[in-house]
């Protein structure tokens, strides 16, 4: 088993466990927020597209979907964030009332 | 009381002019000075007579009034029809409230109603009174005091209310009636049916009960005889309209019962559902009291008279015109059935069928 | 600058990841929201900062402007949607991030061969990424109704589905076996851009949010799959975590809606949900769950709650007064309105009402609460009917015409808990239940009532 | 009754023989052959007289048995002493219920406790027959019924289960008491307490009232004054042990109130909470009914004897020996304090003291 | 064998730390506590046969015969330790466990000059474990009351302390400078193993299953450091896991216990907690929160809920038949037990549980249902003292001696709701409460009952 | 920063947050259980433990700690398991019911 490979799966190991615990008892009125970031973030995928789209010995047909890619990814991003914010605001109240 | 000092506002906002008759007021808690600050006249009962034109009763007068005048109130023509016919020969015209059509728009003036609401609710209290236990469950340092078993037999107005009455007392509640419908009703109260399987429907036109075959009746009461056995107190209020009360509780099932249980018979006035009922009086039989009181919302005189009071009111408003006038308008289904006699006529077709039989 | 960079880039990965972990954790209590947001924000800030400073970066200005123009779409995106339209939104920008994703994949794939277990990887991002592009884009649709809503089915769906399926996987196979691009690749994105839409179609609108859950973490396990294949463990620990709060999420969120996990992803190429939609028909009516109840209660001011004989037969009074304190306690104003009929003998309401303890002067007179309904946001009708029905008022021919009612038809909104379209005593129709602002809540009094209380806490 | 059947099985188990007056259980609702089934002798007043050693009693007689004998049950002794004198004259062992300390482990012996309970209840249900008015809120088509308003002063057992049950039929009920440790009690039954601010402490010992001030009393009533006039029904339950009934609602009070309105007063043997009270007798006055009933539990005799022959075997059964042997352990608190005459002498030093005083 | 025993060392290894991290999910609830023992187990299991695997591993004889040694003395100490011990045998076992894991440090340290970052983890995982060591042995030694329980402080014990602290950094940081081996060590383990004994000094007895969970999370710390040290990823995750849940789980056993976490582990240094230790002293409750007993509530069969004065004074009724509605769907055997004298009157229970309506088939006489506690899980006492107290039947000094009471103490686990730890009515204390099996729950009746119905559709 | 511990960074990140969130609503009927059961696990020193005894590079010293230590964890990981193990068995009912 290659290095690489037994520390990803560690890494998963972990993680997902994770990522269940984490969510396993949130309230449901965060659902859907908590769906809109989740959106965002697996706009995580920005990482591998701008290191195709930056990368020296790519193919240029590889660098171009990389920034499109990368165009994509930050719609994504920007868009994901932006909704949950909006969302949570509405909440604020009742944060102040806690 | 036909009349409260509330309902006189009521009146006078149908433009008529109310006469009072001195300290008729005093049993239901209100005095000659009530009336008068509301705008009533006042008067003997001569005097009232001799002003108005629409007499307001309780129970209507065997007396006719003079030609032409109004009477309203309870006056059972379907029992004693012989009134109406009294009244039609006066010339009087006589509504009867006992015929008010039991339509939805006529609950307001349904007194009927009213008057078994009423019923209900002191029956349990009689009753409660009358038992030498207590109603409620109490678990106490001297011993646990089970809640008593209370039977409704007839879950009619009266019925429904002694039910929930009994409840609120904290009693283990059942009831039982004819009309199969009504098991939802007892159950909407929290008590529990009391199934018992008659070969027929019993369920007449308007809501009310009709009259069951001989077969029937015996049937039901072999049942009826299990379960009355386990009651600490049984409430009957089962009626058919214009017939004797249907006998239900016979002298062995009384027998049956504990002694110290007791019964009321709510409809001890029209024969009673028990065969040991005198109406009026109370029967200790075997140890079982039978209670046969009658015209029991009097004893709650001044609930029974501002209802009733409301009730003719409503009635009223609905036979004159908006500048106090009387308009009999037989087109209105219900001045139609209360309507008993009229210029010098019984109009009613169930009480002329009657008529036509008795005098 | 290599080895400094070198580790500054891992350490802003660190921080990443942690930030990640922190953001979805913050976000799951209402208290700690809006830090989630900062930290998830903080989390894509660092990973893309690192990731442009790793040496395999060379150019930036291509970069460099493809996130400008994906920041002015997405930021106007965000922001002229109005907020009734998040869940489409999301659906949107979420088939944007799964196709950066499935690009991705492409663009790697034709950069250098690959083999084995990066090949595997790279497979596996690539069909989710295709997939949940289309699934999302076909969510959208429905959400925003472009694609009729109803769950779209047909006879062999499941085979068709699980037919193309066994295709997909065996040319993925292959892929593995024989990496050199040729024309297996295209027909296997084809494939899961099909899967994508057919995976949806037999869904209904109804469910799309959870889906949509399911669908992020689709897209979260696409990312995890990239990392494998890049060999990044911040695309690892992002995409794992992201696919497995997604996943839990949508499970979360299928139960909170009352339907069953499974049957959200495949019940509907089963036939069952589509009968039960035609029946009604006829003048249709709105109805709506004891959470959509809940939500409207609860961002209520004022609420008149008109119990009948319904509420008697059902025995919802302690139910009834539970969702009183309930409603109290959040600052709504709760009324009873009691018709002087109300029931089936006089004084019903009242006995039922007085042994759940509801103080009697919250119980009103029809004459007295009457003129209120028109301040009301929401009059909820339990199990009355004849008592509210408007016919009363100016349907002469009607048995109970002349008789008074509430006149709940001037609230705000209507919500009647009944069993069905069954007539009252009266035994005649009733209007009410068809306007325009009236919801019918179908149910048994008590089970309905016990459920609006329920979904209280959770609505909005 | 002091003893019911089913407490024949109780007294049994403590190993003695119980002989039962023939015809004794009758009101109650027990016949001679319940007892017999369960064990019992049966025989005349003198017979049982004659053979028993310790003797039952719900009210024990003023003549005392023979030298030697037990006499347990209700004697009054602090109201009456003279009593315990002649107990004690005649030789004779005497206990009273009324003086079972109220100690938590007597509490299942505490017979005042177990009538004052049913005195409670009962009360209501005489209030509730009494009143014009019905007790529960009513939204009718012939109108509202607002629920009756009841008062409560003295919230000891008595009034507590007056709360209880006047709240279970609907009234909006509200409660008084000197002792403030009450107000809590009260609310625990979803009542109001009536606020009357008092300048002294109220509360003596062993959870018993203690007589007020003239100051005191004067504060208290004018406020009470104030807060009757709103009520549909008073029920008074207040007293201080051994002492005359505290008057509480005076004349005037009475006659503020609404007509028809009506006062239960409780306290009526002891000398009336209420300045109008008679005792056993029904008073109108200006329109107000005044109930003054006397010895309240024996309206509700099977509850009654059941709980009070519970009480008393269980006060028997401490102090007889396993074997059946009575054992006058002075040790024991709660046979010191209702040891009223034993040997010839008054051995209570309360009565004592009062003897002294009254002989 | 190398290539491919590599491959299966770390097989094993992954599969030793996901058992790890399901082992403590899985005993975090009690559905699943057992399946989690045997996760934990088996992920021992295979951490030790990997590392047997490796090819750094030359003997095997001395390994076998250690581990003999160990388990031969474990075995017995667990089994022939009475139950009651547990606290002290967990901290007798984890002594041996922190020393081994300084024994590991201290091997390492002589076996090869380390540097830098390694020589930090070495001295991370040297201080935790020689501490940890004889910390548990201190508290070994007050659980078993060898050492006097109560806390010991004196004056400046602060300064003394901190000073020792700032000494033993100080060393730290000259063995990092310095890392040959010379007198420093020692006198760096010294140090350690003192300020192990001067941390549990000031610590009373009643905290010390407080301070054995901290202890956990020190020498899991201690592992992960040693992890580092030795390159160890399994050994990373097994101790990160390990601390961190120790430590949240002693904050959290501080919360139920009332205490607070910083008085536990510092405020004794100063003088605060050996007051208020002293006051409420002696007798520790074990306090719950509404989510806790949902928890316990939902996994009974049969409940006994026992009714007194606090119900009525909370006026709880109407939530308490919430709550045996909820139950009673769930399938729970619900049942009232009525005590002759629960309230101020006579019936003051049947009239208040009446108006809720709990049908009279579920109250029971006190002689009917005292048989039935032995069988019940739960007696859940709510606003009851008096009648639920103990002492009536033993204590002949107290006032209600020779009163009949309910017996809740049979049930399996006792809950109390109830304000605080006043007495009731006859104004003595009240040994349920101190029992082992007993949780108290603080709060008002109406408000507590209400949270757990709220919190019952979540618990497992 | 070297490979490993980059690696190192990253597990731990997700291990503690982890530990963490699966500890954070235990039953407090539990708490003993866990209690005990962090103990044994927390004997996974044994694994530090057997390297150094196995290790051919050791010296002697070295060896002979590791071997004492391996038996101190043992000792804590057989006493750890079984004391959890009983506590739990007086559980077992509960979890029939389920
Ligand atoms: N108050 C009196 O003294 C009295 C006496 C006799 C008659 N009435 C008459 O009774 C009527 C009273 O009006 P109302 O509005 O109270 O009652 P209603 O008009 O009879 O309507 C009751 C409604 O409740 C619904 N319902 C029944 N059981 C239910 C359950 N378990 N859960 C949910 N809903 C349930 C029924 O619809 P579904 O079947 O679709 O669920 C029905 O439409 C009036 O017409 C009045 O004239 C009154
Ligand atoms: N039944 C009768 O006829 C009668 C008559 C007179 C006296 N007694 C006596 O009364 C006692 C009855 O025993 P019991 O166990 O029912 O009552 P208790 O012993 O008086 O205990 C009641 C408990 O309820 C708690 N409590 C009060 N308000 C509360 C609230 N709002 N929420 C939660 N808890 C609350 C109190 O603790 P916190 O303050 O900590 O909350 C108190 O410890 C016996 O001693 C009996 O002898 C009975
Ligand atoms: N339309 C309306 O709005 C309206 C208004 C008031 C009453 N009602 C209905 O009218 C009906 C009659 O009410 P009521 O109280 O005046 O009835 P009632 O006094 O005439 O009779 C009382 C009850 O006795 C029952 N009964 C008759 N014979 C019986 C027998 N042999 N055994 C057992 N029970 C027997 C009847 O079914 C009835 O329920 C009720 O159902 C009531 O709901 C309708
Ligand atoms: N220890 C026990 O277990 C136990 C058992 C039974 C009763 N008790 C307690 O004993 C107490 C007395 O009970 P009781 O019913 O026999 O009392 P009671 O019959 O002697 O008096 C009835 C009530 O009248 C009140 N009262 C006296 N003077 C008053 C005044 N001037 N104004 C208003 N109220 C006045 C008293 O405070 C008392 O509450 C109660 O608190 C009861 O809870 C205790």
């Amino acid at each position: 088993m290659s290095n690489e490979i037994e520390v990803s799966l560690y890494v998963l190991v972990l993680a997902v466990p994770l990522g269940l615990e984490l969510v396993r008892r949130v309230s449901p009125l965060l659902h859907t927020p908590l769906m809109s970031l989740t959106n965002a973030i697996s706009a995580i995928s920005v990482v591998g597209a701008i290191l195709i789209a930056g990368s020296g010995t790519a193919p240029t047909l590889s660098k171009v979907l990389g920034c499109v890619a990368v165009t994509c990814s930050t719609i994504n991003i920007v868009a994901g964030f932006l909704i949950t914010d909006r969302m949570l605001k509405m909440f604020r109240k009742k944060e102040g009332s806690k | 009381m036909a009349v409260v000092p509330r309902s006189v506002d009521l009146l006078k906002k149908s433009q008529v002019e109310v006469w009072i008759e001195r300290g008729a007021g005093f049993e239901a808690g209100f005095t000659d000075e009530d009336y008068a600050v509301k705008g009533a006249s006042l008067g003997s009962a001569a005097e009232v007579r001799g002003h108005a034109q629409i007499l307001l009763h309780v129970r209507v007068p065997y007396d006719p009034p003079e030609k032409g005048v109004v009477a309203i109130g309870f006056c059972d023509p379907l029992t004693d029809p012989s009134i109406a016919l009294r009244y039609a020969q006066a010339g009087a015209t006589l509504f009867s409230m006992e015929m008010v059509p039991r339509t939805t728009r006529a609950q307001s003036m349904d007194a009927l109603s009213s008057m078994a609401s009423i019923a209900g609710y002191k029956a349990v209290l009689l009753a409660a009174t009358t038992l030498p236990k207590m109603f409620p469950m109490m678990t106490t340092a001297a011993g646990t005091i089970p809640p008593a078993r209370v039977l409704v037999i007839g879950a009619g107005v009266a019925g429904l209310q002694a039910i929930a009455t009994s409840r609120r007392l904290g009693a283990v509640v059942s009831g039982y009636d004819v009309r199969t419908a009504v098991k939802e009703q007892i159950e909407s109260l929290g008590a529990k049916f009391v199934n018992i399987t008659l070969a027929e429907k019993a369920e007449g036109e308007g809501g009310y009960a009709r009259t069951l075959s001989e077969d029937a009746i015996r049937g039901q009461r072999e049942q009826m005889a299990l379960v009355m056995r386990e009651q600490d107190v049984v409430i009957t209020t089962a009626a058919v309209p214009g017939k004797k009360a249907p006998l239900l509780v016979t002298r062995e099932m009384v027998h049956a019962m504990q002694p110290g249980s007791v019964i009321v018979d709510l409809a001890a006035e029209r024969g009673g559902n028990c065969e040991v009922t005198v109406a009026g009086e109370t029967v200790v039989e075997r140890g079982v009291t039978v209670l046969g009181p009658t015209n029991v919302p009097a004893t709650v005189p001044r609930h029974a008279s501002e209802m009733y009071a409301r009730n003719i009111a409503t009635f009223l408003k609905n036979t004159i015109t908006k500048d106090g006038q009387l308009n009999i308008d037989l087109n209105d289904e219900i001045v139609r059935e209360s309507l008993i006699a009229r210029d010098g006529e019984v109009t009613n077709p169930r009480v002329q069928a009657l008529v036509g039989t008795h005098v | 600058m290599t080895e400094a960079a070198g580790g500054v880039w891992q350490a802003a990965y660190i921080v990443a990841a942690l930030s990640i972990v922190l953001s979805i954790k913050w976000l799951s209590s209402p208290v700690t929201a809006r830090r989630g947001v900062f930290a998830g924000e903080f989390g894509l800030l660092f990973a893309i900062i690192g990731t442009l400073l790793r040496q395999e970066v060379l150019s930036y200005e291509w970069i460099l402007v493809a996130m400008a123009v994906g920041a002015a779409i997405g930021a106007p995106l965000a922001y002229l949607m109005p907020m009734t339209a998040v869940p489409q939104l999301t659906a949107l920008s979420h088939a944007f991030g799964a196709f950066a994703a499935a690009l991705v994949g492409t663009a790697e794939y034709y950069r250098e061969p690959a083999t084995g277990f990066k090949m595997t990887a790279l497979a596996i991002e690539i069909v989710l990424g295709y997939l949940t592009t289309t699934a999302s884009v076909m969510a959208f649709g429905k959400l925003q109704e472009i694609i009729p809503t109803r769950p779209m089915t047909y006879r062999g769906q499941n085979v068709v589905n699980l037919s193309l399926f066994a295709f997909a996987l065996a040319l993925g196979g292959w892929m593995i076996y024989q990496p050199a691009p040729n024309w297996v690749f295209p027909a296997f994105v084809g494939l899961a851009l099909l899967f994508g839409v057919l995976l949806i179609m037999p869904i209904g609108g109804g469910d799309m949010p959870t889906v949509i859950a399911l669908l992020n973490s689709y897209a979260g396990a696409a990312c995890c799959a990239m990392g494998f294949a890049l060999e990044n463990r911040l695309l690892i620990i992002a995409g794992a975590v992201n696919a497995s709060s997604g996943f839990i999420l949508s499970v979360i969120m299928c139960k909170a809606m009352n339907r069953s996990f499974t049957n959200v992803l495949f019940g509907a190429f089963g036939q069952v949900q589509a009968g039960a939609a035609a029946k009604t028909a006829a003048k249709p009516v709105k109805s709506a769950t004891a959470e959509d109840a809940a939500q409207v209660l609860a961002s209520a001011r004022k609420v008149i709650i008109v119990p009948g004989y319904g509420m008697a037969v059902a025995q919802a009074q302690h139910k009834l007064r539970e969702l009183t304190d309930a409603l109290t306690k959040r600052g709504v104003d709760v009324e009873f309105a009691i018709h002087p009929v109300a029931g089936r003998m006089p004084g019903h309401m009242n006995v039922l009402l007085a042994e759940a303890d509801i103080p009697y002067d919250r119980l009103h007179e029809m004459e007295d609460i009457n003129p209120d309904f028109a301040e009301a946001d929401v009059a909820l009708v339990i199990g009355a009917n004849d008592v509210v029905n408007p016919a009363a008022r100016h349907d002469t021919t009607s048995p109970i015409y002349g008789m008074p009612i509430l006149d709940v038809d001037k609230a705000q909104t209507v919500m009647v808990i009944k069993r069905s379209m069954n007539p009252g005593f009266a035994g005649i129709d009733n209007e009410l239940y068809y306007m325009d602002r009236t919801l019918m809540l179908f149910g048994d009094a008590k089970s309905f009532v016990g459920e609006i209380v329920k979904a209280l806490p959770a609505a909005g």
